[in-house]
């Protein structure tokens, strides 16, 4: 086996993250991506598309030996495998329905960043009261979970697998807001039947909701972690992700 | 492995079983009900009854589960007639939407599992009864539900099981049974197999319980059978 | 509940003839005509019966030739394609739905069992009860009788019959006898006005057929009416107000069991019985 | 017709029939080894070795108890290192690779085969005695009465439960999909989530699983009315 | 083929009692001293019995004497707990295991059964198989007998009891005289040296009864051995070289049939013949 092939597995059912096209064929931003840093790091590569709950396993047992399928780097699992990045960032946003209140309270769409305590404290606040008693859905075991245990905790929180699941629910009634990432809820917004969905509150990101997407990669596998971050900053510099946001995106997604 | 992960996961995993188990015991219950309210059907010899039951039958047992959760759960909210009617406050809620469909779906395999005990039974055993003025229903209550249920029991005890590890589909709806707190932890910690292993032994236990149950009603209620030996 | 069916009678009295049928007894049981196919194979080719109460009539003839499918036609186990059944005076109402033949009413064929009794030729115990559970099923769960005076007829009835000490056994731990001997008495349990036994003593051996004898003479002394078949002449002989003998699905010959079983004006009746005829 | 079909599916009915093909493949595959566990398993529960019984009861309760994900993970992801131990007992040292689809049938067909050992076990119990005692009387040793006798009348006792665990079976296929196998599902599913249209792809699905419900449930019914030649029916 | 076997008898001979057992023959069966409990239940108390070729043993008793589980204990099928079974010759090792007594080799027990033909008392047919599937099922595949020759002796014996015509019948849809016979046919395909009957006429009618005794005769004359039990003492009478009659599970009185059968020394086998000896 050539010892410079690197297997880099992805989901294909993430767009625009990552997708895939009728034919099979994985699609996408983080594909686009992927193909851009093997040239840089000079590797043979080889994309392959895999359930999200086999991922972490194939990485460890060496079947497979890079994930870019929308992880974000969290502590808690910097325990378990290395991340080489961040090379992308996506915002946690809220959603509703048009006719629900919330859709008029008036809070904003602008960028929070956790990070900046000071700034993010009366946002937060501001949203607190908002959703007090309210239901929200989210993606189970996302970022954004995370975020509503501890920023929110007078909300609600309802687990759906997937946050198209949540869509339907919020048009069903069944909760009062959807929160998670930008992309895939504008993704969302767009299909037909989620006309009467709309943003609101503030877009946020960092501190409790990671510091943007990574690759996954093995412990062990230092020396191409190290590679991988070099070229992740070279196609930041270089305008690269820029540009690959603006196409499979419509609005910037690089870590600023 | 992780053996402390794995042991501070247990109070949590903990904490979902008895959703799990609540889940699991009423999709029991009512999907026994309706195996028997089918069973009758069947026997009735109403050609419209055999036809819905079989209907019914064929296509609960013909889908995968996850497929009819989700078009229970998802499917029925989207159409605005059952929005707006007097089931909406019970179809709203997940739970019920779990169980309507965890026991549409062991029904229509018990009714299948019990037709084919049906079908065991002697013949001269159901003569016999019938000979002595018994009406149909009567046959059926006393001889043949009787030895049928003695033998469609391992059968059944594989249903039971079944549905203990059916249940785990709830969380895609928004249930946080032992599953759903499972995915959760394992989204925030990676420790895929750890954490599965520890929900794994969990479902091990009550699966063991339900069988070891199901083997003492099955060696009950065969005294006929032991007496051979 | 009737003690006169289990009481004893006196072992050593002569053996008795059964008295001739009584001309002017209430019929109890009369089949009109009755055909039967299994496919394309005609089994009862136009069977006529009367019985009248207190009678016994005896069904004899050679292997195959259509006496257990005659007794099941007239309780309805087999439904006939042609022909009428009567029970005390009741004709099972027929109809015909999608080119077969059936009971229009199938309450009124339960209700009319009742009143049969079957003891069928392989016993057909049910064998998920004990021999007690066998005989006060019927009894307590179709007539009604409360379960503690069931048992007490049950257990009289099992005295009755030999077998008292396997009330508690399962159907398999009992030989060919014994279960004979305990589908008489789940068929007694029900007290019905008429009996149809399929060769109520082929796996009994000399002293209990006379015991059998004995509680049929008993039951038609009572006027219950009995229709039975057997292989054993003798048994016939001592037994039956009437002999009937079929042949190929037809009545051969019938008449008082002295005349037919010993002076047959048919030739094949003759040839039948020719081994026992010069044996005796 | 079918271009309509593809053009509403957006183009991914060809996706969605070679994953059908890939979820026969598999589930007749497995299928067919879980029946070799099954007899084998039910034949150790029947057998007079105390042994032979707790590793039948053990496979069956430990298989049959935790969720089928878990035996998958454990056997994909626990499986060629299994296997490299064993050979490495037998001197063979080199790096085994299963593929994906030989994991994934051994892994439905080991769970699909401790449900057929409870049926079948309980088939063998229901042969009336008599039909055996009548076998040994002719001096048939235990293979022939077994494979003469045995089967036939246990065959229908147990096609009705062997029906349920070909169903069972069928739609456990989907499991794999964490083996990155493109069975119906996960087409389904990748299909959903990049163009999102849930209810369309999982109906599709739905539809396909039916199908094939449709002709193994004749499959059955032929099967269990040859099973049954003989019996008079209650 | 055993073309004998099947070869028709003159019907019309003159009833003639079988010859008493040579003393110089070889023993066939051969069973010393058999104990069998059932659970509490001790049903046989130490029987012993010889046979010799060409014998035909007759066990006769009342219901649940044990005549059953005799025979089934000399083919193994039920394991006795103490005693020996010899068949030709040759002795069916036991052993002692956990405390219950089981054949050594179950090997040997299957050859010696190829030598052993057995009518069950409730026939147990092979209810997946044609009449004819079931009488081929154990020459074809237990002795290798080509199935072209198996299916030829198969329906020479099937004529031979009379019922050719349901060959192809499944047993549901045989009378029980039918399947009686067609287990008969089933055990004689086998050519065993040795038969054992356990009731074979209980379901027939005299005319067929005089069939089978002819077929056993015929066997007894080419040396074949049989072992039979039955309740008709005519029967037994007519075919037997030795009457045995079991009485709670051990033997009361053995002999010639003429003896033991119209004069007996013991009171329990006068009294159990009472019905007989004053009938005849
Ligand atoms: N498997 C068993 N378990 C318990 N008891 C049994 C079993 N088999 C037979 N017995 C008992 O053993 C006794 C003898 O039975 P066996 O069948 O040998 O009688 P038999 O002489 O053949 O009677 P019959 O003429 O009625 O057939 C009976 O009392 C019967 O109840
Ligand atoms: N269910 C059935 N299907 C087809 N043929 C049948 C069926 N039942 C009975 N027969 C046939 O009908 C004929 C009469 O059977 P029946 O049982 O009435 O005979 P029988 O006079 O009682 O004979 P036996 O004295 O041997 O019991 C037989 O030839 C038998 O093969
Ligand atoms: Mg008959
Ligand atoms: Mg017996």
């Amino acid at each position: 086996k050539d010892a410079k092939k690197i297997r880099i597995a992805s989901e294909g059912a993430f767009a625009p993250w990552n997708g895939m096209d009728s034919s099979g064929k994985l699609v996408g931003f983080e594909i686009d991506l992927a193909w851009d840093l093997c040239k840089r790091i000079e590797a043979d590569c080889e994309l392959v598309a895999m359930d999200w709950d086999g991922m972490i396993p194939s990485l460890q047992q060496g079947k497979i030996d890079a994930i870019m399928a929308g992880m974000t780097i969290t502590d808690e699992r910097k325990k378990v495998i290395a991340f080489a990045g961040p090379y992308g960032t996506e915002q946690s946003t809220f959603a509703t329905l048009k006719t629900s209140k919330l859709a008029g309270s008036g809070v904003g769409v602008d960028r929070v960043d956790l990070a900046d305590e000071a700034a993010a404290k009366p946002a937060i606040a501001k949203l607190a009261a908002l959703l007090k008693g309210r239901t929200v859905g989210v993606q189970t075991s996302t970022i954004q979970v995370d975020f509503l245990e501890k920023h929110l905790p007078d909300v609600t929180v309802r687990n759906y697998d997937k946050i198209d699941n949540a869509a339907i629910d919020l048009a069903a009634g069944r909760v009062d807001a959807i929160f998670g990432d930008r992309s895939p809820i504008e993704a969302l917004m767009r299909a037909s039947g989620n006309e009467g969905m709309t943003l609101f509150g503030p877009a946020m990101t960092r501190g409790v909701l990671g510091e943007g997407m990574g690759v996954g990669l093995r412990k062990a596998d230092a020396e191409l972690k190290g590679r991988l971050d070099k070229a992740i900053a070279d196609a930041g510099k270089d305008g690269t992700i820029a540009t690959l946001s603006q196409k499979h995106f419509g609005y910037d997604v690089s870590v600023r | 492995m992780n053996w402390t992960l794995m042991w501070d996961s247990l109070p949590r995993l903990l904490a979902a079983l008895p959703l799990t188990l609540q889940l699991v015991t009423l999709a029991l219950a009512f999907g026994a009900v309706l195996a028997f309210a089918t069973a009758l059907l069947r026997l009735s010899g109403n050609r419209v009854a055999v036809a819905l039951t079989s209907a019914y039958s064929f296509v609960f047992r013909g889908t995968p589960l996850l497929v009819q959760i989700f078009l229970i759960y998802y499917g029925l909210s989207q159409i605005e007639f059952i929005r707006d009617s007097f089931l909406w406050p019970v179809l709203s809620q997940p739970m019920w939407c779990a169980i309507l469909a965890l026991a549409l779906n062991t029904g229509a395999y018990t009714a299948e599992i019990l037709r084919g005990a049906i079908e065991t039974v002697p013949q001269g055993q159901v003569e016999a009864a019938r000979a002595c003025g018994m009406s149909r229903l009567r046959v059926f209550r006393r001889i043949v539900l009787p030895v049928a249920i003695r033998q469609m029991l391992p059968a059944y005890g594989n249903e039971v099981i079944l549905m203990v590890k059916a249940s785990s589909l709830a969380s895609t709806i928004t249930m946080m049974e032992i599953t759903g707190v499972a995915r959760r932890m394992i989204a925030q910690t990676f420790a895929v197999f750890e954490i599965f292993i520890v929900a794994g032994i969990l479902y091990l236990l009550i699966n063991f319980i339900a069988t070891r149950l199901i083997k003492h009603a099955e060696w009950r209620m065969t005294p006929h059978l032991r007496a051979r030996a | 509940m009737d003690q006169h069916l289990i009481a004893s009678v006196g072992r050593d009295g002569p053996a008795h003839r059964h008295p001739p049928s009584n001309p002017t007894a209430a019929v109890a049981v009369q089949a009109d005509g009755i055909h039967k196919r299994f496919g394309s194979l005609e089994v009862l080719k136009g069977v006529s019966l009367t019985a009248r109460e207190g009678d016994v009539i005896t069904l004899i003839g050679s292997s195959g030739s259509g006496k257990s499918t005659l007794l099941r036609c007239i309780n309805m186990l087999e439904v006939p394609d042609e022909g009428r059944i009567t029970i005390c005076g009741e004709t099972i109402a027929m109809k015909t739905a999608r080119g077969r033949t059936m009971p229009a009413n199938s309450r009124q064929v339960d209700r009319i069992r009742t009143r049969l009794g079957m003891v069928f030729q392989n016993f057909n115990l049910w064998t998920h009860m004990t021999i007690l559970e066998n005989v006060i099923e019927a009894p307590v769960h179709v007539l009604g009788v409360p379960k503690g005076e069931a048992i007490d007829l049950a257990r009289s009835l099992l005295d009755k019959v030999g077998i008292l000490g396997k009330a508690d056994c399962y159907p398999v731990q009992l030989s060919g006898g014994q279960q004979q001997r305990a589908a008489i008495a789940r068929a007694l349990a029900m007290q019905p006005k008429v009996m149809l036994f399929d060769e109520p003593t082929s796996a009994l051996d000399p002293e209990l057929v006379g015991e059998v004898l004995r509680v049929i003479r008993q039951l038609a002394d009572e006027g219950r009416t009995m229709i039975l078949v057997t292989h054993e002449m003798d048994f016939a002989r001592e037994v039956s107000s009437k002999v009937v003998f079929l042949h190929q699905g037809r009545i051969e010959e019938e008449g008082a069991p002295d005349r037919v079983l010993t002076n047959p004006d048919s030739d094949r009746v003759r040839q039948f019985l020719s081994r026992h005829l010069s044996a005796a | 017709m079918l271009d309509l079909l593809t053009s509403g599916l957006h183009g991914w009915g060809p996706q969605l029939l070679s994953g059908t093909a890939m979820t026969i493949a598999v589930a007749l595959s497995s299928f067919l080894l879980g029946l070799a566990f099954g007899a084998a398993g039910a034949a150790a529960k029947l057998s007079d070795s105390l042994l032979l019984r707790g590793l039948a009861e053990l496979y069956t309760t430990a298989v049959r108890g935790v969720p089928e994900l878990l035996v998958i993970y454990l056997l994909f992801f626990g499986g060629s290192g299994m296997i490299m131990a064993v050979a490495g007992v037998f001197g063979y040292g080199g790096l085994i690779e299963l593929n994906a689809f030989s994991i994934g049938v051994a892994a439905v067909g080991l769970i699909s085969g401790a449900y057929s050992t409870e049926v079948i076990r309980g088939a063998v119990k229901s042969v009336p005695y008599g039909q055996i005692e009548a076998a040994r009387a002719c001096g048939m040793g235990r293979w022939r009465i077994l494979r003469r006798v045995l089967v036939p009348q246990t065959l229908r006792f147990a096609l009705p439960g062997l029906g349920n665990v070909w169903q069972l079976t069928l739609k456990d296929t989907a499991l794999i999909s964490v083996t990155a196998l493109a069975e119906i599902m996960r087409v389904a599913h990748t299909a959903a989530g990049s163009t999102r249209q849930s209810f369309l792809f999982y109906s599709v699905a739905a539809l396909l699983y039916l199908a094939l419900t449709t002709v193994s449930t004749t499959a059955f019914q032929r099967a269990e009315r040859y099973a049954s030649r003989g019996v008079r029916r209650a």
